[in-house]
């Protein structure tokens, strides 16, 4: 089984072939998410995920296989304001 | 002495809603999320703001866990931008990880002033409105500008007493009160509040809000100067729709003339 | 949400006794006792001004009567007089008819100004402490004045802001200050404070107390203005305490750059 | 029975030959005064008077005989300050 190299929040990344968006936002969250991209246990995430730079909705997190290459950004609330 | 609340029944009306609380707290540049979570509650604030960052896996506690727990409503912020593009994808995340619509709209045009980048603000401003977001403008204190934005269908103005973390205070007060004179939608007076009187000073000049963030955060003890600002945004607020005395050049005698001593007037 | 008090064992100190309002009221410019009454509760004050005057037997009610059943300790005045003489044979009935050594101490130089005659001020000081009252030193804001009301032994000293009746808040904020700073008694900002944000600062600037009448009595909704100055003065307070920010020239984020998306920074 | 003129409250006033000034502000203020000159019914009376331009206190009140040509104030607390 080999691995990709992605960028993930402005850093160097592995993740298995073939892993999709919500395995990676799933295991780096550390929550279970369901096809809709939302937690299992009905608590709400609170992230959101930029592929190179653009919007990819939480429903679509299941469909998207990561490739070779892609910048990827986790982003949620910080202190700020 | 048991006292009423005379202003019990007025509410801040935005965006179809209305809150109890006129001020909107930032977090930034609290020491740790106990002193923010202190600081909310002693606030009283029912909307505050929040940066979109990225996650960090192994972070000491959720902002956004706070708010929610507390019931306190997100208001992302795009704070950092300095491009229309930047403050638009920074918007869409912000929808996307908080589930709400409201973003406050910052685009910077430097770091060293902090002062929104009229341009740049006013184009991405027009497209957040016409992707359905509930946006509310920080901008300068300009009367022009904030009409524009008005026009572009922004949800509130947010004009800035002084730079953002200065602690200067309202520099130009005639701008807030033209502002808010022309104003159809809710204007919120952001950035540059130091102190209790700044804050009721926004009020009593009709700002429908106050924000702040560093004021409380960065005081000594932020969440004692929370409720110091809880209670500025009302008295100012009070002293609004009480109708203030007019300013005067000459002194006017409180005491009655009527009734004194003859000895006393120097009549005997 | 719940909201703990953080000023609830903050008293204010006078004359050995403890109050929890650090605003006294003045009763004078009011349309009415029953306007008086309601702008009283809603300032939530503990002690007020009142005049001495001749007693009129149809009165329609009495102002004694008033802070009496709202439990409000009288603070006679001396309002009206101009020369030692006079002031002290007020305070001497004020202490006779209303059984309390507490007297404002009013000595006016003239009728346009209002402000007090320093000469006339310190001789009656003098007479009136030598007396056994507790003098309560309404003067202008000049810092030596001060000292020398100090040093012949009043319990309070009361600064005006601006002239009496002016609306014009604090002119010389620095004056009040250094006044606070060089005082070993309390200092009560007296004078001017035409709206909330005036009251606010007072405290902000360390006065211990506010007092102020034509603001609330002479405002077109004397309750609500009072309800107005008493969070004001609870506000200043506050932030007096919290200790603010510092003033700086320059913006200070108040979100951090960390974080920050790669696009968002400029770099990709 | 004959009177004496005074002036009270900065008006001419005329009152029974050998009033006291406690009968005077007793009727002044329709209130019973004791020798103490403090209302019976217990309640504060809340004013104080001058003669001739210096206090009387309320304890000579009943001793007081007011003279004709005395001079009178009788006063209380005002809205003011």
């Amino acid at each position: 089984m080999h691995s990709i190299d992605i960028q993930l929040n402005n850093q160097a990344h592995s993740v298995p072939a073939g892993s999709t968006a919500r395995d990676l936002i799933a295991t780096h969250t550390s929550r279970a998410l369901g096809e809709d991209g939302r937690a299992v246990d009905g608590s709400r995430l609170g992230v959101a995920l930029a592929v190179n730079g653009a919007v990819l909705p939480r429903g679509k997190w299941a469909s998207y296989a990561l490739c070779a290459g892609d910048r990827l950004d986790i982003v949620t609330a910080a202190q700020g304001g | 002495m048991s006292t009423i609340d005379h202003l019990a029944t007025d509410m801040f009306d935005i965006d179809g809603q209305q809150f109890s609380s006129r001020l909107i707290l930032g977090t930034g540049g609290a020491s740790s999320l106990a002193s923010v979570e202190q600081a909310l509650q002693a606030s009283g604030t029912e909307i505050t703001t929040v940066a979109i960052r990225h996650f960090a896996a192994a972070g000491s506690g959720s902002v956004y866990e706070l708010l929610r727990r507390n019931n306190v409503r997100p208001l992302p912020n795009t704070a950092g931008c300095f491009t229309a593009r930047d403050a638009v994808l920074t918007a869409q995340l912000a929808r996307e990880a908080l589930e709400t619509n409201w973003i406050k709209l910052e685009v910077i045009a430097d770091e060293h002033t902090l002062l929104p980048d009229p341009i740049e603000l006013f184009s991405a401003a027009e497209q957040l409105v016409a992707e359905d977001f509930t946006v509310f403008a920080y901008t300068n204190d300009d009367p022009a500008l904030a009409k524009r934005l008005e026009d572009v269908g922004v949800a509130a103005i947010m004009p800035a007493g002084s730079p953002i973390g200065s602690g200067l205070g309202i520099l130009n007060p005639h701008n807030i009160s033209t502002i808010v004179a022309r104003s159809n939608v809710p204007v919120i007076l952001d950035a540059g509040v130091g102190t209790a009187s700044d804050a009721a000073l926004a009020m009593e000049l009709g700002c429908s809000a106050v924000l702040l963030a560093s004021a409380v955060t960065r005081a000594h003890n932020p969440a004692l100067m929370a409720q110091g600002m809880r209670e500025a945004v009302r008295a100012g607020r009070a002293a609004h729709l009480a109708g203030r005395i007019p300013r005067r050049d000459v002194a006017l005698a409180s005491s009655p003339a009527e009734g004194m001593m003859q000895t006393l007037v120097g009549e005997l």
